[in-house]
C-alpha cells in the first residue's frame, strides 16, 4: 500500500514473502510502489498485459481498481490481501486481525502492571479500527477493570510517517498510565516502539515479528503473515485457486511471536493464557467481535 | 562664454591644487541605452558644481558610477590627481565620497543612529559605535545645522529630515565630496533654504559638492560651475556667475524655453466646489484635517500651498475619494457621501472629479503596467474602453497612442512598461489620463515634481489651458513659484487648516512664508 | 533593441534547462546504477509512446492545469494561495455530493452540475482565508496552510461517517451512478475514427481545464476584473487612488482561485476514480505552485508546465514499473526540472544572452 | 486536569515546538535578510535523513550531527546560489528543495541502507541522551517548583537547551551587534546597504549559512528523538515552522512563544483525542485539527496585519 515497501510492518512483510519465494524456487518476480491512486489500475493493465501471472496485491485500497481489470484478463489470476473481491479470477486473502490483536491484548492485560493498556493507531480507518477493537476485547476479556486507551496519529498520510508523534502519543498514554501500548502505525510505529524502550514501558509490534527492534521491551508482536500469502501465491503461480482465503489463527495468517527477543517478558502463565485463549477462539468458544462487520466495538 | 574649467571663481586656494574630481571619458550603457557617452568633466575642490539636465539625460547614472554603485563601461576617474579605481561604494567612501541619492537609501524601520552607523561601525559590537556616534551627531548638529533626533524611526521623519540623515551618513564617513541628487525635488523652500546654508557651512569647511537639479534658480542662487547634460552627453561647463537661467534652459532644451507660466487673468464662473469643516483623523487617532473650508468656482485655480505634511495630501485625499472624512463637500451643488460605500475614488471619478496624484509611483501609475494600461487606470470600467463583457485593448492602445503625441510623451509607445518612462514622461502620461476626461474639478498634486524644465513648461501651460475650459483646479505644491505663478488664489494651509487666502499679485514669497509657518499678520 | 530573439527566450532556454535537468537525473540514474538512456526512453515512450501513456500524462496534466490556474489567478493578485491542496479536496467532496444526490441521467448534464458542485466548495474553501487576510489582516499563507490540514480532518471525517459504504475496508464514498462517468478520451475520440486506449483517465475534463485556462487568459487580460485584480497585486495604494476595493478584490480573486482548484475534481474525483476517495488530490495543490510559478503565470506557459509535470508523474510512474528505479528518483527529477527551469533560469540565461548579442555585433 | 498532567502535557509541548524553534529561527535569520525560505522542510528532512544515516555508520551522534548541518547547509546554499547569485524566484527556489529532498533522502537511503529510505535504528551512541540537569532529583519532591524543574525543565536532550538558548542569543545578534544590524537592514532595504559600502550577498549567504546549521540542527534532533530516520519524516514541521514565523513577525521571542503554541497545541491535541460532552462525541478527526483551527483563529482574532521584512522574496537588482 502507499506506505512505502520497507515500512517494517506490512509492506515490508509482503516483499519478504516475495523475497522468499524468488530465493527458495530462483523464480523471479517484479514489484512496484505506487504514488498515485490513478496508477493502480495502470500497473495493473501493465503487469497482466505484459503476462505476469499471478498478480499479487497488497492492500485494500486496490479493490476497485481490480474490480475494473479482473474481468478484462480472465487468464491471469490476481491475488487481492485485505479485501474481497467477488471475481472468478481473483483470489481475496482476508486476515483475522482481530483475532490476533485479542492475543497480544491478553498478553497486554497481563504484562500491565497499572490496569491501563494502550493502542496507537495510523489513521481512523476500519482496518485499524479492526485491530483496535480485537486487541481492546482480549484486554478486557482477561482483565475486565482495564482500561484501554486508543489514539489515531493523524489524518493526513503523514500520519504513516511521523515517528515524532508517535513518541509523544505514547508519552501521553503513558501519562495517563498505560504500559503496554500497541502500535499499529506503520512508520510511526516505529517511533512508538522506541519510545516505549526509552520510557521503560512495554510494546506490541504489529504485521511483521518486530521484536528485535527493541529487544526487552517489545512483549511481542501481533503478526499478519502477509509473508506467506504471498509466498503461497508465487508457488502456485498461475494455478492459484480463486476464491477466498480466510488467514486467520487457525492456519497461523495471524499470531502473536516469541523468540529470544521477548522470551524474558513472558512468563508461563502468560503462555498458558494466550495459548487458551487462541485454542478458544479457534474452537469458536471465544468469538472475537470483528469491527467490519458491524462497524462498532463493544469493547471500546 | 568660457567652456573650460581648470581655473575657476575659486582664486584663492584653487589655482595649484589638483581638482576635487575629474572624469576623464566615462561611458555607461545599460543594454541598447547609451546613459553616459564618453564624460570629461572636473570639479574645484571647494566649490559647489551644478549638473543640470533633462529627465534621463544620464546625470544619475555618472554619479553613480562616481560612487562606485555603477561600473563604468569605459573611462577613468581621478581623485585630487590621484587616478582611483572606484570598484564599488565602499572605494569610494574611502576615497572620502559621499551620495545622497534622489530615492534615500536608508532603512524605514531603522532609527536615524543605526542608519548612520550601518556599514561604518566600529567592531563587532553595536553598543561603542552608537555611543560614538550619539557624540559625533551632536557636533555635526551643531556644526551644519543638521539636527535630527538620532533616536527617531527614519519612517517618522519628514522628506527634510530624511535628506538630513543622509547627509548626515556621509559626514559621519568623513566625506570631503558630496553628491546630492535632486535634493530640493521634496523639499519645502524653508528646507531648501536650509539646505543650501548647509552647503554653504560644508563649503566653507573645504567640501567640495556636486549638485543636480531641475531647478534653475538652486544653479543661480548656491553653484559655482554648472554642466549641462544632453542625451548622455556633457554638452557645456560654465561658470554660474556667466550665465543666465534662459540661457542654461536653451543648453538643455535645445530650444527657447519659457520660465514664466503666461496666463490671462481668471474668470471665474459658477461655485464647483464647496468644503466644509472637514476633519480627518488618521491611524494613530492625530487629527490631519482640523476643520478645513473653501469654495472653488468654475475657470480659477486656487493654490493651496503650505510645508508639507500640513494637511494638504489629506485635503487631496479626501477629495478623490481615498480617504474618509466628517464634514460636508458639495460637488456642483450635490452633497458628496465622505464614509459610506460610496465614498470611494470611482465614485468621484464618476462624478467628474480627476485627480494627478502627488505620488506617480505608488498611486498614479502602476509602473508595470504597459503605458496604455496605465491610461486606463482607474477608468477601466468606462464603456469606452470595454467591448461587453470585454475590456477593448485595440482601440485603448490606439487612444493611448494619440493622447501620447497630444502629450508629448517620449517614446510615444503605448506597450512601453510606465516604469521605462523618464519622471516627466511619466508625469505626462498621467496628467494626459486625468485632463483629457474633461473633469468639472481637477485636483492636481505636485505637478511637477521631479520634472525638467522643458516638461514644467509643457504641463503648466496644459494646466492653464485647462482652466481656460471652465475647469475647476485645486493645486497642491511645495513649490511657492509654481503656486505663485499659476494660482488665481492661493490658500496656506498650517496645521490642518487654511491660515489665510491671498491673491498671487497682492502678496509674495515672504509673507507666503510666514503663514506657511503658521503666523497670520493680517489676522493679528 | 532586445536583447534575445523572443524565441530563444521562451523556447530556448526553457530547452537548455530542461536538457541540464535531464542530465543531472541521469547521472544520478547512473549512480545508482541504472540505465539512464534506457530510463528516458522508457520515461518517453511511456508517457507519449502510447494512447495509453498519452491518457495518462494528459490525465495528470489536467489536474496540473486546475491547480496551476488556480495558484496563478491568486497571484496576479499577489496573493500566495498554498491551499490548492485542501481547496481541490473540498472540491472533490462537492463533486460527489452532487454526483451523488441524484441519479443522474447523463453525464453532460451531470458534468456542469458536478462543476458549479466543485468549484462552490473549492471556492467555499479559498474564501474564508481571503475573507480574514482583507478584513483582518491574517496572513493567506497560513491560513491557506492550515485549511490544507482541516480540509483533510474534515474530508476524512465525512468520508468515515457518512459517505462510507458500510463494509468496505478503504475510506471511499459509494461508485458515482453511471450517468455521471464522464467520457474518456477513447470515447470522445471513437466518433472521429481515432482509436484511443479505452483504459486510460484522460476524459473530457481535460477539455474543461483548457477552457478554463483560456477564459483565465480572457479575465486577467481581457475584462475590468482582471484589470483591477492585477492592478490591485501590483499596487494596493494605486488601487485604493483608482478606487478599486481592496476586501472584494481579495475575496473575488480567491473566489475564482478557490474555484478553479476545486474543479480539477472533475478529472481526478469525477472522471477517474469515479467515487470520492481519501487523500484524492495527492499532492497536485503543492505541484500547482510549480506549475505556475515555471509557466510565469501565463496560461500557455501554465499548459506546457503542467504537460511536462504530466510527463514526469506519468513517465515516472513507468520508470518504478519497468525498470526498478524507486518511485522517489522521479521526486528528484521533479525538483530538479523545478529547480533548473524556475530559479536558476538566470545561469543558462545570462551566457545565451552574451552569446546573442555576440552574434548579434558580429553582424553588425 | 491535575496538576501532573498539566506538567506533562508541558513537557511534551516542549519536545514539540523545538524542532519548530529551530526551524523557525532559520526562517527567522534567512527572511530577515531578505530571502524567504520554504525549503525549510526540505531542510530539516535531509538533515535528519543524514543524521540518522551518519550517526549509525559512525555510532557517534556528534558526527551526525555535523553532516546533519553540512547537508543542510548545502542545500541552503543551492537556495543561494538560485536566489541570490542567479537572481532566481526563491519560492521556486524553494518548492524545488524540498523536492530534491523528499525525492533524495529515499534514493540515497535505499542505495546505502537498502531499508527503503529508512535508516537503521540508532543505538545509545548515535543519539542525544537526556541530560539531567544539577538536583533534579533532589528537588523532585519540592510541591509545584519540584516537578515543574524536574519533570519540565531537567531531563531534554542538548538539543531543546540549544534551541532555547539560541532564542536570547539570536535576539543578542539581532540587536546587539554589527552583523545583526547588516542583516536587518539587507532585508529590509539592500541598496541602502549596498551603498553604505556592504556586500549584499555576502550578507544574504552568510544568513542562509546559519539558516542551514539551524535547520540541521533541527533535523538532528527530529532523526535523533526518534532514534533513526523514516521517510517524509519531517511530516509537514517546515511548514508550520513558516507559519510560526510569519505569527512571531519574524522577531525571536515571538518565534519562541509561536512555536510554544504550536507545540502546545498538538500536544493538547495528543492528549485528548476525543471528548465526549454528555451524548456528543468530538470526533478524533477534530480535535487532530484542533491545532490548526486554533491557530487560524487566533490569527483572526489576536494578531494584527504582520509585516514581512520589506525586500524579503525579491533578489537585489541593482542594474540591469
Ligand atoms: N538601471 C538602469 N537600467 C537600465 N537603464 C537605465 C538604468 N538607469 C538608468 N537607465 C537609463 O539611462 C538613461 C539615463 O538615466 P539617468 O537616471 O542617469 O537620467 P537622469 O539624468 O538622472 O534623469 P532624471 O532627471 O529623470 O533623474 C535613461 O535613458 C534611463 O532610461
Ligand atoms: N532599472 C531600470 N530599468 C529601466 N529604466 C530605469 C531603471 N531605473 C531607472 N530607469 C529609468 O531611468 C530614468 C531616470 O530614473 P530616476 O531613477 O532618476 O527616476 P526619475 O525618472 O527621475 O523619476 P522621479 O523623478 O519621479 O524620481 C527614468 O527614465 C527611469 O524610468
Ligand atoms: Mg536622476
Ligand atoms: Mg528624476
Amino acid at each position: 500500500d502507499l506506505g512505502g515497501k520497507f515500512d517494517k510492518s506490512f509492506n515490508e512483510a509482503a516483499f519478504s514473502g516475495a523475497e522468499r519465494w524468488a530465493e527458495e524456487t530462483g523464480g523471479s518476480y517484479k514489484d512496484v510502489e505506487l504514488q498515485s491512486d490513478a496508477q493502480r489500475e495502470a500497473a495493473l493493465r501493465g503487469f497482466a498485459d505484459r503476462g505476469y501471472n499471478p498478480i499479487v496485491m497488497a492492500g485494500f485500497s486496490f479493490a476497485t481498481a481490480l474490480n475494473t481489470v479482473a474481468a478484462d484478463y480472465p487468464d491471469t489470476k490476481f491475488v487481492l490481501i485485505d479485501m474481497v473481491v467477488d471475481q472468478p479470477n481473483v483470489k481475496s486473502v482476508v486476515f483475522a486481525e482481530h483475532e490476533g490483536s485479542y492475543l497480544v491484548g491478553v498478553l497486554a492485560a497481563m504484562a500491565s502492571k497499572s490496569g491501563t493498556v494502550s493502542f496507537i493507531g495510523g489513521m481512523d480507518i476500519p482496518l485499524i479500527s479492526k485491530f483496535a477493537c480485537g486487541y481492546a476485547q482480549g484486554v478486557k476479556d482477561t482483565k475486565g477493570d482495564a482500561t484501554v486507551i486508543v489514539n489515531m496519529t493523524g489524518t493526513t498520510p503523514s500520519a504513516w510517517n511521523d515517528p515524532v508523534k508517535g513518541g509523544e502519543l505514547t508519552r501521553a498514554q503513558m501519562s495517563q498510565g498505560s504500559d503496554v501500548v500497541f502500535a499499529a502505525a506503520g512508520g510511526t510505529g516505529l517511533g512508538v516502539l522506541q519510545t516505549a524502550a526509552d520510557q521503560g514501558i512495554l510494546s506490541i509490534g504489529v504485521d511483521s515479528n518486530q521484536n528485535y527492534l527493541q529487544p526487552g521491551s517489545v512483549l511481542t508482536s501481533m503478526v499478519k503473515r502477509v509473508d506467506n500469502a504471498v509466498y503461497e501465491a508465487f508457488s502456485a503461480g498461475e494455478n492459484v485457486m480463486p476464491g477466498f482465503s480466510a488467514m486467520g489463527l487457525d492456519n497461523d495468517g495471524v499470531g502473536y511471536t516469541v523468540d529470544e527477543f521477548n522470551k524474558s517478558l513472558i512468563t508461563d502463565e502468560m503462555m498458558a493464557a494466550v495459548e487458551d485463549a487462541k485454542a478458544k477462539i479457534i474452537s469458536g468458544e471465544i468469538m472475537v467481535h470483528d469491527y467490519m462487520s458491524d462497524e462498532s466495538c463493544p469493547s471500546f | 562664454m568660457e567652456l573650460t574649467h581648470k581655473s575657476g571663481r575659486q582664486e584663492t586656494a584653487a589655482h595649484d591644487l589638483p581638482p576635487a574630481i575629474e572624469l576623464r571619458g566615462i561611458s555607461k550603457a545599460f543594454g541598447p541605452v547609451q546613459a553616459n557617452k564618453d564624460i570629461n568633466f572636473s570639479v574645484a575642490k571647494g566649490t559647489i558644481h551644478g549638473i543640470i539636465g533633462e529627465n534621463g539625460a544620464g546625470k544619475s547614472t555618472l554619479m553613480s558610477i562616481l560612487y562606485g554603485f555603477y561600473k563604468a563601461d569605459a573611462g577613468e576617474v581621478l581623485i585630487n590627481g590621484q587616478t582611483t579605481l572606484i570598484p564599488d561604494s565602499q572605494a569610494a567612501i574611502s576615497a572620502g565620497i559621499g551620495m545622497v541619492f534622489q530615492h534615500f537609501k536608508l532603512v524605514e524601520n531603522f532609527t536615524v543612529l543605526e542608519n548612520v552607523i550601518l556599514g561604518a561601525e566600529d567592531g563587532a559590537m553595536l553598543r561603542p559605535s552608537l555611543a560614538k556616534a550619539r557624540k559625533e551627531l551632536t557636533r555635526l548638529a551643531k556644526e551644519y545645522e543638521l539636527n535630527v533626533n538620532p533616536d527617531t524611526l527614519v519612517e517618522e521623519l519628514s522628506v527634510g529630515h530624511k535628506q538630513r540623515v543622509e547627509i548626515l551618513k556621509a559626514l559621519y564617513r568623513h566625506a570631503d565630496i558630496l553628491i546630492l541628487d535632486e535634493p530640493t525635488g521634496v523639499l519645502t523652500p524653508a528646507e531648501a533654504d536650509h539646505l543650501f546654508r548647509i552647503f554653504d557651512g560644508l563649503k566653507k569647511q573645504g567640501k567640495t559638492i556636486i549638485l543636480i537639479t531641475h531647478k534653475l534658480r538652486e544653479i543661480m542662487d548656491i553653484t559655482d560651475t554648472v554642466s549641462v547634460m544632453r542625451r548622455g552627453e556633457m554638452t557645456a561647463t560654465v561658470k554660474t556667475s556667466e550665465t543666465s537661467p534662459e540661457h542654461l534652459a536653451e543648453l538643455m532644451v535645445g530650444r527657447k524655453v519659457l520660465l514664466e507660466v503666461s496666463k490671462t487673468p481668471a474668470r471665474p464662473g459658477a461655485s464647483v466646489l464647496e468644503v466644509e469643516n472637514l476633519r480627518v483623523v488618521d491611524e494613530d487617532k492625530v487629527e490631519r484635517l482640523k476643520g478645513v473650508s473653501l469654495q472653488l468656482r468654475a475657470g480659477e485655480i486656487l493654490g493651496i500651498a503650505g510645508v508639507a505634511g500640513n494637511g494638504q495630501s489629506e485635503l487631496l485625499e479626501v477629495l478623490a475619494g481615498m480617504q474618509t472624512a466628517t464634514g460636508s463637500v458639495r460637488l456642483n451643488g450635490q452633497e458628496l457621501d465622505l464614509t459610506g460605500a460610496k465614498s470611494d475614488a470611482r465614485t468621484r471619478r464618476k462624478k467628474g472629479i480627476a485627480h494627478v496624484p502627488e505620488d506617480r509611483h505608488d498611486e498614479g501609475l502602476i509602473l508595470e503596467f504597459s503605458a496604455w494600461e496605465n491610461i486606463a487606470f482607474g477608468y477601466e470600467d468606462d464603456p469606452a474602453y470595454n467591448k461587453g463583457m470585454l475590456m477593448d485593448n485595440a482601440a485603448l492602445r490606439a487612444e493611448t497612442h494619440a493622447k501620447m503625441e497630444r502629450f508629448d510623451v517620449r517614446p510615444p509607445h503605448p506597450r512601453l512598461e510606465a516604469k521605462n518612462f523618464s519622471g516627466g514622461n511619466q508625469q505626462k502620461i498621467v496628467l494626459a489620463r486625468e485632463i483629457e476626461r474633461n473633469p468639472d474639478l481637477l485636483l492636481i498634486g505636485q505637478p511637477t515634481r521631479g520634472v525638467d524644465i522643458g516638461a514644467i513648461e509643457f504641463i503648466h501651460q496644459r494646466i492653464v489651458e485647462l482652466r481656460d475650459q471652465g475647469k475647476a483646479i485645486l493645486l497642491v505644491s511645495v513649490e511657492l513659484d509654481e503656486i505663485m505663478s499659476l494660482s488665481d488664489r492661493i490658500a496656506v494651509m498650517f496645521d490642518g487648516q487654511i491660515m489665510g487666502e491671498r491673491r498671487p499679485e497682492e502678496t509674495d514669497e515672504k509673507e507666503l512664508g510666514l503663514l506657511m509657518a503658521g503666523i497670520n499678520r493680517k489676522a493679528n | 533593441m532586445q536583447k534575445m530573439p523572443k524565441w530563444a527566450d521562451v523556447a530556448l532556454i526553457p530547452l537548455i534547462n530542461i536538457l541540464i535537468a535531464f542530465t543531472l537525473s541521469g547521472l544520478i540514474i547512473w549512480a545508482i546504477g541504472g540505465d539512464p538512456f534506457r530510463a528516458l526512453k522508457t520515461m518517453v515512450t511511456g508517457s507519449f509512446g502510447s494512447t495509453n501513456g498519452w491518457g495518462y500524462t494528459l490525465y495528470y496534466t489536467t489536474n496540473f492545469i486546475f491547480t496551476g490556474l488556480a495558484v496563478a489567478t491568486a497571484y496576479q493578485a499577489r496573493l500566495f494561495n498554498i491551499g490548492g491542496e485542501g481547496q481541490a479536496m473540498l472540491g472533490g467532496l462537492g463533486v460527489a455530493l452532487v454526483a451523488l444526490s441524484i441519479d443522474w441521467p447523463h453525464w453532460a448534464i451531470a458534468l456542469p452540475a458536478a462543476a458549479i458542485g466543485g468549484a462552490a466548495f473549492g471556492a467555499f474553501w479559498a474564501v474564508i482565508p481571503a475573507y480574514l487576510q482583507a478584513k483582518r489582516g491574517s496572513h493567506i499563507v497560513i491560513t491557506t496552510i492550515m485549511f490544507n490540514f482541516i480540509a483533510s480532518a474534515l474530508v476524512g471525517y465525512l468520508l468515515l461517517n457518512f459517505l462510507k459504504v458500510p463494509g468496505n475496508m478503504s475510506t471511499e464514498s459509494a461508485g458515482f451512478p453511471a450517468g455521471t462517468n464522464l467520457p474518456t478520451f477513447s470515447d470522445m475520440l471513437a466518433p472521429f475514427g481515432i482509436t484511443f486506449a479505452k483504459n486510460a483517465p484522460a476524459n473530457i475534463s481535460f477539455l474543461v481545464a483548457l477552457a478554463c485556462a483560456f477564459g483565465y487568459w480572457l479575465l486577467i487580460w481581457h475584462t475590468k476584473l482582471g484589470y483591477q485584480i492585477r492592478a490591485f497585486g501590483q499596487s494596493e495604494t494605486g488601487a485604493i487612488y483608482a478606487g478599486i476595493n481592496p476586501v472584494r478584490i481579495v475575496v473575488i480573486t480567491m473566489v475564482i482561485s478557490g474555484a478553479l482548484a476545486g474543479m480539477m475534481a472533475l478529472n481526478n474525483v469525477m472522471g477517474e476514480a469515479e467515487r470520492l476517495i481519501d487523500n484524492a488530490v495527492e499532492g497536485a495543490g503543492f505541484i500547482g505552485i510549480a506549475v505556475a510559478l515555471m509557466g510565469r503565470n501565463h496560461p500557455v506557459g501554465i499548459v506546457l508546465a503542467a504537460l511536462l509535470f504530466g510527463f514526469l508523474f506519468q513517465g515516472g510512474s513507468e520508470l518504478s514499473l519497468w525498470e526498478g528505479i524507486p518511485r522517489e528518483l522521479v521526486v528528484v527529477i521533479q525538483g530538479l526540472v523545478i529547480l533548473l527551469t524556475g530559479a536558476l533560469d538566470n545561469m543558462v540565461r545570462g551566457p545565451v544572452e552574451r552569446l546573442f548579442l555576440m552574434l548579434h555585433k558580429g553582424e553588425a | 486536569m491535575d496538576f501532573l498532567t498539566l506538567i506533562q502535557i508541558l513537557d511534551s509541548t516542549v519536545r514539540l515546538a523545538t524542532p519548530l524553534l529551530l526551524a523557525c529561527l532559520a526562517g527567522l535569520y534567512s527572511e530577515r535578510a531578505g530571502v524567504v525560505d520554504i525549503g525549510l522542510e526540505g531542510k530539516m528532512l535531509v538533515a535528519a535523513f543524514l543524521a540518522g544515516a551518519v550517526s549509525y555508520v559512525t555510532g557517534s551522534v556528534w558526527l551526525g550531527m555535523l553532516a546533519a548541518i553540512a547537508g543542510s547547509t548545502a542545500l541552503s546554499m543551492i537556495h543561494g546560489l538560485a536566489s541570490i547569485t542567479f537572481r532566481g524566484d526563491q519560492l521556486i527556489s524553494g518548492v524545488a528543495l524540498n523536492f530534491l529532498a523528499a525525492g533524495l533522502t529515499v534514493v540515497v537511503g535505499q542505495a546505502w541502507f537498502g531499508l527503503g529510505g529508512r535508516t537503521p535504528s540508532l543505538s545509545n551512541g548515535g543519539r542525544f541522551e537526556p541530560i539531567t540537569l544539577p538536583f533534579a532529583d533532589a528537588v523532585a519532591d519540592v510541591p509545584v517548583l519540584g516537578p515543574i524543574y524536574e519533570e519540565l525543565i531537567s531531563g531534554h536532550t542538548l538539543l531543546v537547551y540549544v534551541a532555547f538558548a539560541l532564542v536570547p542569543l539570536t535576539w543578542w545578534v539581532l540587536y546587539r551587534t554589527r552583523f545583526g544590524l547588516r542583516l536587518r537592514a539587507v532585508g529590509e532595504n539592500p541598496s541602502a546597504v549596498d551603498t553604505a559600502g556592504i556586500s549584499v550577498v555576502r550578507l544574504r549567504f552568510t544568513a542562509l549559512v546559519i539558516a542551514g546549521v539551524l535547520c540541521g540542527l533541527a533535523g538532528a534532533y527530529l532523526a535523533t528523538l526518534a532514534a533513526g530516520f523514516v521517510k517524509d519524516m519531517t511530516a509537514g514541521r517546515g511548514y508550520i515552522a513558516l507559519a510560526a514565523l510569519i505569527f512571531a513577525k519574524w522577531r525571536p521571542w515571538y518565534a519562541l512563544s509561536a512555536t510554544l503554541l504550536f507545540g502546545l497545541l498538538e500536544a493538547i491535541g495528543n492528549r485528548y483525542q476525543s471528548i465526549e460532552i454528555g451524548a456528543f462525541e468530538i470526533p478524533v478527526q477534530f480535535m487532530q485539527a484542533l491545532p490548526y483551527i486554533l491557530t487560524v483563529v487566533i490569527l483572526a482574532g489576536f494578531v494584527g496585519k504582520a509585516i514581512p521584512p520589506r525586500a524579503g522574496g525579491s533578489p537585489y537588482v541593482k542594474e540591469r
